[in-house]
């Protein structure tokens, strides 16, 4: 279902959208052991196999926990199981499941439960047509338990990279009401949903990780927008507000705030349809490439809050990212016009530019961009739909020229670039390279990280090379956070941990 | 001819009509000027000159991206008075063809068309516009549309009473005696004698469209980026509604001076028609 | 002459409307200076906009806002009511003067029943301590007084529910209800049909002599004050000009103005001697109705409605026959409400009626009688005379050839209605009512119709106009032997132009003949009443 | 008094088919919309067969005939589908925003009616000197700012000048009713004031007229005082002809209302209208666009009954 572009494309909302949400209220406790996080997206899905949005696992990661579970540093580190053992053609995985995990509703965590909700992730239940909630989970033949109380999961094919996503929750066996009253091993409960304006969790006290949580409440308050987030930050009506832009974050009172900033594992592309004239080009490309300022671009858009990037992966990936292609394309206008002159579009030309009008970033990017392109003669139109038309026109259908879009990705490094194979579905650039193919191929097949590193880097320069898009950045993500509270993770992904979260003791 | 000019020079009516000249004029300036020459590009960004206060270069300042906000305040008087003026043509055109017959020939087809267009009335404010919008995506043709077709039951009332009155007159009755066919007697006898009443209308009407065009623009339906429009430069600039407020003054400024330059205009034309009618 | 009291005693009045830009205009009453004497009734006369209106609003206290009083001094029983403050002015409006108006349509708030209004009289008084049940009956007996029958129901009523005469009467009565020494009347008749406007004087007059009221009957029509008013000033451009007893004044008019009063009220001696043309009775008609039943839907192109009850309900018009012979001017007459207009909208197409209407001609031709509204604002005259011709069978065609013959054919119509081509390019807004029913006249003319209907075309006129009018109907009809239907309630047009008439009562058709019989010798009751009317009013 | 029922039963008939012409104009515009609401919930990824059952389990499959009525029915039982955004009913979605929207209206309007009417009675006494036509003037300036502005100019003005920061903060008015009304005075001040405005001009326009009418002096040849006649005759009356002015007043504060919610980011049906909008969440789209007509139409209806029993006039038509 959906869950690839949750993953993959899966919304970036750097910034603040003035159009999706709204605000709303949350009541305070009496005690002083609560946080409040203003959040700019509307959450609504809780079951962890079919969240949609990036907006609701940003609030079921305190709910829900998987086999395994990435830390702040972006390291995959074992959870609900304490190893795994993967077999050397990596077709069979199996886990060692945690003791004395308990369920929100008391429940005790077993195999079987693991069990019952890998298989629903793979669509491998009785009652399911054999689709996949957790797309990536497709892979999966069948889930069973060993004699010695193990869970073993076999593959149809081998893949070294599928463990990343054995992040996916686990719930209860036979349990399929998530939507309504989520159950999970996480730090937090599920209290309530007041759509529009806020989620409360509260307290797991029967946690498995002894010490935490420290907080006994967590409200998650919709704000209509930063601007929203913002002023209520100044009231004091919320503690935490993640994704600010950086000239509103220098608003905030340094004694009331601290305000957190870090790389958001996401790549700003400007993507240019390969299949479309002129755009097939790869000199045109090239020219678009050298014709943008990307330094201006984040001036404009993040003020400044961005890393300039050359290439398909951010540099949070640590190893896999290719330091190398840093600087690959510098402004050079007259670089830029040379190379269109010598693709034969000496006067320029038209395209179009369609970009989703609820993300404001994106659409600002859309037109800077226009206006830099202007130099090198090319006239772009900027045409807004909205998210639905979007994904339906530009993601799945593939009728446009350009778009601007932020990529995510878990921090599995062939989700960064398993898209550029030529049939990905997830390929809506129609990117086509044969060597790149056969080396998206090879990857999952390699066992060894420094080779499998190696090959990474090889498809990068290939991209890069290529040019099949323009890159732009990694925004930045800044959170403010209250003076009263400490022990918060800014995570280069699209959640919150509040498990680490606690008062300032004085 | 002279007495039709004597009769629009109360000094009521003139007073409204020099304070609605003056301030349309401002904006209809800015619009005439910006079609050959603004003094940048209105969609030039430039990120070295962002969210300047007013100064010799940037006379209203720089918006975010570091375009001038004096270019683009021009550039977007040139929407604003395209979509009301195209939308009121619109708007005109079905009230006319619509309000006149059901005036005229009453019973069945008036009470259908009249259903019709009350129910239209109906959505509050500018929430048909708004829908209409959000179906068929925006873009300025389709704000043309829907505002369009919200304003045309405005305008099909005004037609449709005063249809419904002038055909009692002696001379619609005497038409109809001599037998001209009921399409000429609409056309010829009827419409030029609404035209007194569908002028204040149309004025009105135009500031009303302005009204509503740039609340769909500040919330994100109307005129699409870059291209400027002073709702979405008002909505653009609430964000910097502390640090620089000049992005709201600005547009705010102009947009006012467009409504009130209309609503003058149509005071005077109201005054003087009144006064000088029968 | 025995000495009579003044019970008001103008004296030397000067009034204007001072601006700020003409700081001393032209006075709107200048040095205006009589009494009216008790228990009499006395007649002011005069054109629009002469000043008798602010005259009497002068007396009432009731001046507008920017009205200043330069000169003289009002008496009221001897009392300088210039020296009083506005407050006690107000005070003695109702209870000392009362005043009834022109229009009693709109004079009575429409949102409070009659009794409330009436009461209201006695509780803006202080000193009245009458108690709810003492008012209720002297209302109702005021009301009584002033001719109804009902009273009790009236009280419950609202105005809307009543006919324009009853309105009037309940301000009489409110006007005459704490029995005040001096009423007011500015205009009260002449927004009523004749019949009415006798009862309403006649009541008055009853007033005057059972309550002993002085009265200062205001009117425009000199004709009005015959056999009503004691005595009668005549006013031009604010200052009285004439003041006499009613007989010698209309008599002997002294001044020429008063004269030129005099003979427009009578629009009878100016059209003796017209000559329409003789009829040929044996001809088959012009035009043939049989039966005609008509009546108003919720609009004018809806079918009548075909229930034998609702036809009843509805039905304006009931079995009407009729013929117009060629060469005919067929006069119709019968009192507001009896069906005139109707008919002829349904002779004429406009109106879907039951029986059967045949016209033996191309086209018929229509004048009405509101000489503002029968031409188009927005046209010039030529566009109205281009358009008449088109929709005739006689248009020439287009093409230049045509249309020259066309301007040709104009221009002599208008001439023969007696405009010229200077008037082509002219529009409406600049003729005078005359003049346009002329036009009217002549766009008829050039479809060339064998039958006119003019509804009456004589009744917003003045009376030259109207004379004029009449001699182009009659000439029309002598020289192109168009028959005419014409509609009027002034019975000396009939008597004069019509050798045959009709006269309508409540839908029917009550008496036919010749003119001369008819009006000598009426068989029915409703030209009985006609008649009589007439002859009160007019003296004749 | 049969005429009279004769009238309600006939503006009776007429709510009728006005609210029926309405349903009929939202569900088409949903109807014809392009794409297929079940592919836009499911994301481009899904299979035809995950679509095709979504389409039956929403009764997308149906014909237009019977979802219309299926629709009609929920939209009368308060239950007109459920949100996709959400996965709530949209009738409860819609309930939990109407306390901002219909809070906020309610405040404007009365705002409109203390301001503008004693205003009207003041301005209308001596027509044309000064402090009439400085009140006229600003009338027409306000009448001309549309209420976004206004409230852009009153956060700038209270944010600067006032040094307050109510802005953007809501409190439902179950917790604190007091602050409840607090914020949503800014927010009602910005959209009653060219509605206020616009009520000056026609309570002024319309007491002068009357002030003008024959009856008016009749009861001064009654000998009634000035005061009487303004409030036993000319108020009654000019209050008749403003009922529906009222009434349009109201619906445009309400279409405001929409707007200024925004600025204001309180949590109304204009923000779940334009979350609905964005995420193009149809059900919720629909029943919001018809509940809002729906009380439009309700308040002519009750604008015509009320003329109706203040008007004796009326009754007779």
């Amino acid at each position: 279902m959906n869950r690839f572009i949750t993953k993959t494309i899966a919304v970036a909302t750097v910034a603040a959208i003035g159009l999706t949400v709204m605000t709303g209220c949350g009541k305070k406790t009496d005690a002083n052991n609560y946080a409040v996080v203003g959040i700019t997206q509307e959450p609504g899905i809780f079951d962890p196999h079919t969240v949609v949005a990036a907006g609701d696992e940003e609030i079921i990661f305190n709910i829900y926990e998987g086999l395994y579970k990435f830390d702040a540093q972006g390291k995959l580190n074992p959870c609900l199981a304490t190893d795994v053992e993967i077999s050397s053609d990596a077709s069979v995985y199996t886990f060692t499941i945690r003791e004395g995990v308990k369920f929100h509703d008391g429940s005790e965590l077993d195999a079987n439960d693991v069990v019952y909700s890998l298989k629903r992730a793979a669509g491998l239940l009785d009652n399911q047509d054999g689709t996949a909630l957790v797309a990536e989970l497709d892979p999966i033949e069948s889930v069973s338990v060993t004699s010695d109380g193990r869970v073993e999961v076999k593959l149809e094919v081998s893949n070294c990279e599928l463990l990343s996503y054995f992040t996916t929750g686990i719930i209860p066996e036979g349990y399929d009401n998530c939507q309504a009253a989520p159950v999970g091993t996480g730090p937090f409960k599920f209290e309530s949903y007041n759509p529009g304006q806020s989620v409360i969790l509260v307290k797991n006290e029967n946690y498995w990780q002894k010490g935490l949580p420290y907080l006994d409440k967590v409200t998650f308050k919709v704000c209509a927008d930063m601007d929203a987030g913002l002023t209520e930050l100044s009231n004091g009506s919320i503690d935490i507000f993640p994704y600010l832009m950086k000239d509103r974050a220098d608003q905030l009172d340094p004694a009331k705030f601290n305000v957190l900033s870090n790389g958001s594992n996401m790549v700003q592309i400007f993507a240019l349809n390969n299949s479309v004239e002129p755009l097939n080009d790869v000199r045109v490309r090239q020219a678009m490439n050298y014709a943008i300022s990307r330094k201006d671009i984040i001036s404009v858009t993040m003020d400044g809050a961005g890393v300039e990037l050359t290439t398909a992966m951010s540099p949070a990936m640590g190893s896999y990212y290719d330091t190398s292609l840093d600087g690959t394309f510098d402004q050079d206008i007259e670089k830029a016009k040379s190379l269109l002159a010598e693709a034969g579009y000496d006067n320029g030309f038209d395209i179009t530019c369609t970009v989703p009008s609820s993300y404001l970033v994106h659409v600002n990017t859309a037109v800077e961009l226009a206006s830099e392109l202007k130099a090198i003669g090319i006239n772009m139109e900027i045409k807004q739909v909205d998210w639905a038309t979007w994904l339906d026109e530009v993601y799945a259908g593939r009728h446009y020229d350009t778009t601007v879009i932020c990529l995510t990705s878990t921090y599995a490094p062939f989700d960064v670039v398993g898209r550029y194979e030529s049939n990905a579905s997830g390929n809506f650039i129609n990117y086509s390279n044969a060597q790149v193919d056969e080396l998206l191929n090879k990857i999952p097949m390699v066992s060894d990280e420094s080779e499998r590193t190696e090959l990474y880097h090889q498809v990068l320069a290939l991209l890069t090379e290529d040019a099949c898009s323009v890159y732009i950045q990694d925004p930045t993500t800044i959170t403010a956070v209250s003076t009263r509270l400490e022990g918060y993770n800014v995570y280069p992904m699209y959640v919150q941990d509040m498990s680490t979260v606690k008062l300032v003791e004085n | 001819m002279t007495r039709q000019s004597r009769k629009l020079r109360s000094p009521e009516a003139s007073a409204f009509y020099i304070a609605g000249i003056l301030l349309l004029g401002i904006v209809v300036a800015a619009f005439i000027v910006s079609l050959f020459w603004t003094p940048y590009a209105p969609d030039a960004t430039d990120a070295s000159s962002k969210l300047l206060a007013p100064c010799a270069e940037h006379p209203f300042g720089t918006d975010n991206f570091g375009r001038d906000v004096l270019s683009r305040v021009m550039a977007a008087s040139k929407y604003t008075i395209f979509i009301s003026a195209a939308g009121v043509a619109i708007a005109l055109v079905l009230g006319t063809v619509s309000g006149i017959p059901a005036g005229y020939f009453g019973g069945f087809a008036d009470r259908s068309i009249m259903l019709l267009g009350n129910s239209i009335m109906c959505f509050p404010g500018i929430l048909l516009a708004l829908v209409a919008v959000a179906v068929f995506g925006p873009s300025v043709a389709n704000v043309i549309w829907a505002l369009g077709l919200v304003f045309a039951p405005t305008f099909a009332r005004v037609c449709r009473v005063g249809t419904m009155e002038i055909k009692e007159l002696d001379y619609i009755t005497h038409a109809r005696v001599m037998g001209v066919k009921p399409a000429r007697i609409m056309a010829l006898h009827i419409f030029p004698n609404l035209v007194s009443q569908l002028l204040p209308a149309t004025v009105i009407g135009l500031a009303n469209m302005t009204l509503f065009e740039s609340g769909m623009s500040y919330l994100g339906l109307g005129v699409q980026p870059p291209d400027a429009s002073f709702g979405k430069m008002l909505s653009d600039a609430q964000a910097y509604i502390r640090t620089a407020p000049w992005l709201i003054v600005f547009p705010a400024l102009m947009l006012v001076f467009y409504i009130l330059g209309l609503y003058f205009i149509s005071e005077g034309l109201r005054v003087s028609l009144s006064k000088g009618g029968k | 002459m025995a000495r009579h009291i003044h019970i008001v005693k103008v004296h030397h009045l000067t009034l204007s409307f001072p601006t700020r830009k003409d700081p001393d205009p032209k006075p709107v009453l200048d040095d205006v200076d009589f009494g009216i004497r008790d228990g009499e009734i006395l007649g002011l006369i005069g054109n629009s906009g002469c000043g008798k209106t602010m005259t009497s609003l002068a007396i009432a206290g009731l001046l507008p806002d920017n009205a200043r009083i330069t000169h003289g001094s009002i008496k009221f029983a001897g009392k300088d009511l210039l020296a009083m403050k506005p407050k006690d002015r107000r005070a003695m409006l109702g209870k000392d003067i009362g005043m009834i108006f022109q229009e009693p349509s709109t004079a009575l708030d429409p949102l409070m029943t009659i009794g409330k209004q009436l009461e209201e009289v006695l509780t803006a008084h202080k000193e009245n301590t009458q108690s709810g049940e003492d008012r209720l009956k002297a209302v109702t007996d005021m009301l009584e007084l002033v001719g109804f029958t009902n009273a009790e129901e009236i009280l419950g009523r609202y105005p809307h529910q009543l006919s324009g005469g009853q309105r009037q009467r309940v301000l009489i009565a409110g006007a005459a209800l704490l029995k005040p020494r001096l009423l007011i009347c500015d205009e009260p008749t002449s927004s009523l049909d004749t019949v009415t406007t006798v009862s309403i004087l006649a009541l008055l007059k009853e007033l005057c002599q059972k309550l002993r009221i002085t009265i200062l009957f205001i009117s425009h029509d000199l004709s009005a004050v015959r056999g009503f008013c004691d005595r009668v000033m005549v006013m031009k451009d604010g200052k009285i000009i004439d003041k006499d007893t009613t007989s010698d004044i209309l008599s002997n008019p002294r001044n020429a103005y008063t004269a030129e009063l005099l003979t427009n009220a009578r629009l009878d001696t100016r059209i003796l001697g017209l000559e329409p043309a003789n009829v040929d009775y044996s001809a088959s008609p012009v035009l043939t109705a049989r039966d005609i039943t008509a009546g108003y839907g919720r609009s004018l192109f809806e079918r009548v409605r075909k229930t034998s009850e609702e036809k009843t309900d509805n039905n304006v018009l009931h079995g009407v026959s009729l013929d117009v012979y060629p060469n005919e001017i067929l006069g119709l007459i019968g009192g507001s409400g009896s069906g005139k207009t109707t008919l002829i909208r349904s002779l004429l197409g406009l109106l879907p009626h039951e029986g059967a209407v045949s016209i033996k001609s191309a086209s018929v031709g229509a004048i009405f009688q509101d000489p503002v509204s029968c031409l188009n604002p927005a046209h010039t005259i030529k566009w109205h005379m281009s358009e008449a011709l088109r929709s005739s069978p006689k248009d020439p065609g287009k093409g230049f050839k045509g249309r020259a013959k066309a301007l040709k054919r104009i221009i002599t119509v208008l001439e023969e209605c007696g405009l010229g081509a200077k008037y082509l390019n002219r529009r409406p807004n600049e003729l005078s009512g005359g003049q346009r029913q002329r036009i009217a006249i002549a766009m008829c003319l050039i479809q060339e119709p064998a039958l006119i209907v003019a509804d009456e075309p004589f009744s917003s006129l003045d009376a030259s106009s109207s004379a004029e009018l009449l001699k182009l109907m009659t000439d029309i009809n002598r020289e192109r032997h168009t028959a005419f239907l014409l509609i009027t309630h002034n019975i000396h047009i009939v008597r004069q132009i019509c050798p045959r008439i009709i006269v309508m009562d409540e839908g029917r058709i009550c008496e036919e003949g010749t003119t001369a019989e008819v009006l000598t010798n009426p068989r029915s009751e409703c030209t009985a009443a006609l008649l009589e009317a007439e002859r009160r009013i007019h003296g004749i | 008094m049969q005429s009279k029922a004769g009238y309600l039963l006939g503006k009776f008939i007429e709510l009728v088919l006005t609210l029926f012409v309405v349903s009929l104009l939202v569900f088409a515009a949903f109807s014809i919309i392009p794409g297929d609401a079940a592919r836009v919930m499911l994301g481009p990824d899904a299979t035809d067969a995950q679509v095709q059952l979504l389409r039956s389990q929403m009764g997308l499959d149906k014909p237009l005939v019977v979802r219309y009525f299926s629709w009609i029915a929920g939209v009368f039982t308060f239950n007109p589908g459920t949100s996709y955004a959400y996965n709530m009913g949209v009738g409860e979605l819609i309930a939990q925003r109407l306390p901002v929207t219909l809070g906020m209206s309610a405040i404007a309007m009365i705002m409109v009616i203390l301001i503008s009417y004693p205003l009207a009675v003041l301005s209308s006494r001596k027509p044309g000197r000064l402090g009439d036509q400085v009140c006229s003037v600003i009338g027409h300036v306000l009448f001309a700012i549309p209420p976004y502005v206004a409230s852009l100019l009153l956060i700038l003005l209270a944010g600067s000048v006032f040094k307050l920061m109510t802005v953007g903060t809501y409190v439902s008015p179950r917790e604190n009713f007091i602050s409840y009304i607090g914020c949503l005075l800014l927010p009602s001040f910005a959209i009653a004031l060219p509605k206020i405005a616009m009520s000056f001009k026609f309570l002024r326009s319309s007491i002068i007229e009357q002030n003008s009418k024959d009856y008016v002096r009749t009861s001064k040849s009654h000998g009634l005082s000035d005061l009487k006649i303004l409030v036993r005759h000319v108020l009654p009356n000019s209050n008749v002809s403003s009922i529906t002015i009222i009434s349009i007043i109201l619906s445009d504060i309400l279409g405001g209302s929409l707007i200024v919610e925004q600025v204001f980011n309180l949590p109304g049906l204009g923000r779940l209208l334009l979350s609905a909008i964005s995420r193009r969440d149809f059900p919720l789209l629909s029943g919001i666009v018809f509940y809002l007509a729906l009380i439009t139409v309700l308040l002519y209806f009750i604008s015509d009954i009320a003329s109706s029993l203040a008007d004796p006039r009326i009754r007779l038509k």
